[in-house]
């Protein structure tokens, strides 16, 4: 700790130096004579601060923001030999310094090397000049910085915003059906069959599928009727097409044993009921389907 | 300029989220700016007031006041929760679209061209959206249901008979051709297809 | 009696806990019953009157309209909760801000502007509070994320979009310090210079 207000005592030091050499400071070139105090900051404190330090560039900033420097004109030297004291610091804190803070000094490194070189006086600073780049970042950053505040003191919720909230009524919570579109529908089974490459063995024709309906059909209505004769279940209107359709459906139900089929004397009237096993557990009529067992 | 009680205890109510005690909306005011209990309750009284007629109310409940939407908008507001209708699995629609075709099916009959085990929750969902039904059973051991497609399923679709269906022939057709679009144009598109096929 | 459009509407915004936007306000209403939006915005502007005067106000953000207490009335409200919400830290509120004002941006362009690497903890913190979401990647080596603020951040800091953020300080450039340095120099070039800043 003695090393600590050692160091402290110097930064002092370096910082009464820093305002007495400030007078070659210029605001909007006019040289100061003197500047506004710093702030004198407690050895305790010194730890706090340092650490306060968002990056290099707020530490840069806060170098040239406490002497009133224009970001523009900084006195790189000067500024180099401060922030270095504050990395020497840091170091000697042990504080988990960045890697970041040692690339800038070797930037500001870099610039002083540059400034001490000739130079021709009467022209304005190219666009090579690095000190244009600094004081670009420099100000970048410092506009978020700025912005981080105003960002603090936007009205916010459950600070500064609180919105009304009452209850409601209970009431039960309708549930919606999922739509589907026959496409989504086709597309399925489009994909099955292209899973399946069996398929072809249940391969359906589009004629086939009035014979399956016709099936469903005929079950669904022997199911409540104890006989039915076969030419009833023949719809009036459909022609020879209906006829075959009915005669094909009943002949696949008979083949599938899920009707039974009397005929009481040769070319009577041929009547169609389910099978018992059919009859004894179908819910016929009942077109919104069964429960499930 | 001071805002009167009144709206300050309006505001803390709404806000508190909770019912608040007499006692709890006077610690609302600095201690020497406290008003008495029955300043409170006046200004309770014309909070009340002030909401006869609209669609909210202030309500005395056990641990205190509370502002609460009307029991009569409640038709109204409970539209605020009514979920968004979710989407059928991929397996519900090549379930159904199996019975469509195949119908009357059984569930192994399903199983098998799908290649793997249908869930019960599947059929569970057709068959109380109406979509299908037991038809029948099929004379095998343990007499598997058959199941059919029901009206309501076709009404849904806007087929006046299981033969509107398109074609498998269309429909390895329709597939391929998919393969080759855009995804989110197709996506786009399937409405129109959909009726279009119809 | 059916309640007048207004009084559902103020209700809905109460019971709902969140902003709600002009078509949720809508849907509140049967298909063959809903207001135009004329209506609904009608209705919103008689509740901002009619609230005039009094410890709530109609607030629109930027995912819709909440009521909420007027600004006024705040340090009253606010003791009805004892502990005070917590503060951020500037790392989280400068890259916060530089994400606001400068997205779609990469995490490696908000940390060239800071001159720190950022931590994962504040990304993170960010995205966990819905105030910075993915908005997308910037097509360079490894595909950098893009982040974008949501409109629960705007919600959040009572915005209604990102125009209404305060503006940022101007940058400067050389060429403004040189026109300051030297008024005959700026004199004679002071079009040239005032384009080069602009």
């Amino acid at each position: 700790m003695a090393g600590e207000v050692g160091v402290a005592k110097e930064i002092r030091e370096e910082q009464a130096h820093a305002r007495s050499t400030a007078a070659v400071a210029k605001i909007k070139g006019e040289p100061l004579a003197s500047l506004p105090h710093d702030l004198y900051i407690p050895p305790d404190a010194l730890e706090v601060i340092l650490e306060s330090f968002e990056g290099p560039l707020d530490l840069l900033l806060y170098l040239i923001r406490r002497q009133n420097l224009d970001i523009l004109d900084i006195p790189i030297a000067e500024i180099t030999r401060q922030y270095m004291r504050y990395v020497e610091l840091m170091k000697d804190l042990c504080l988990d310094l960045a890697a970041e803070y040692l690339a800038m000094a070797a930037v500001l490194a870099h610039i002083k090397s540059r400034m001490l070189l000739p130079q021709p006086t009467q022209e304005a600073p190219d666009e090579t000049d690095p000190r244009i780049e600094l004081a670009r970042r420099l100000q970048e950053y410092e506009q978020f910085k700025e912005a981080a505040g105003a960002l603090d003191e936007l009205p916010r919720l459950a600070r500064d915003i609180f919105p009304g909230r009452v209850p409601a009524p209970v009431r039960r919570i309708e549930r919606s059906e999922p739509v589907v579109s026959l496409r989504e529908l086709i597309m399925a089974l489009a994909d099955v069959m292209a899973r399946a490459e069996h398929f072809a063995q249940y391969a359906v024709q589009r004629e086939a599928l009035s014979v399956r309906q016709r099936m469903v059909d005929i079950l669904s209505r022997v199911g409540c009727e104890c006989f039915c004769a076969l030419a009833d279940l023949v719809p009036a209107g459909e022609g020879r097409l209906g006829v075959t359709v009915t005669f094909l459906a009943v002949l696949e139900l008979f083949r599938e044993r899920l009707i039974e089929l009397r005929q009481t004397e040769a070319f009577a009237p041929i009547y169609v009921r389910a099978a018992a096993a059919v009859r004894n557990s179908a819910t016929p009529g009942n077109e919104q389907g069964m429960n499930n067992p | 300029m001071q805002p009167q009680v009144k709206h300050i205890i309006e505001a803390a109510l709404l806000a508190a989220g909770e019912p608040l005690p007499i006692e709890r909306l006077r610690r609302l005011f600095p201690h020497d700016r406290q008003p008495e209990v029955a300043a409170v309750c006046d200004a309770l009284a014309e909070l009340a007031k002030d909401f006869e007629g609209r669609g909210i109310e202030l309500k005395e409940v056990a641990s205190g006041y509370r502002i609460q939407v009307r029991a009569q908008l409640a038709p109204w507001v409970a539209q605020l929760w009514v979920t968004k209708p979710g989407r059928y699995s991929r397996a519900l629609l090549e379930t159904l679209a199996i019975i469509a075709y195949r119908q009357p099916i059984t569930r192994g009959e399903i199983e098998e061209i799908r290649g793997v085990a249908l869930s019960s929750s599947i059929m569970r969902a057709l068959q109380e959206r109406g979509w299908i039904r037991v038809a029948g059973h099929r004379e095998l051991p343990g007499r598997p249901a058959l199941f059919g497609t029901t009206r309501a399923f076709l009404d849904y679709f806007n087929l006046k008979s299981l033969n509107e269906m398109p074609a498998l022939t269309e429909i390895r057709f329709w597939s391929d051709y998919d393969a080759e679009l855009d995804p989110c144009l197709a996506a786009a598109e399937g409405s129109n297809t959909a009726q279009a096929a119809g």
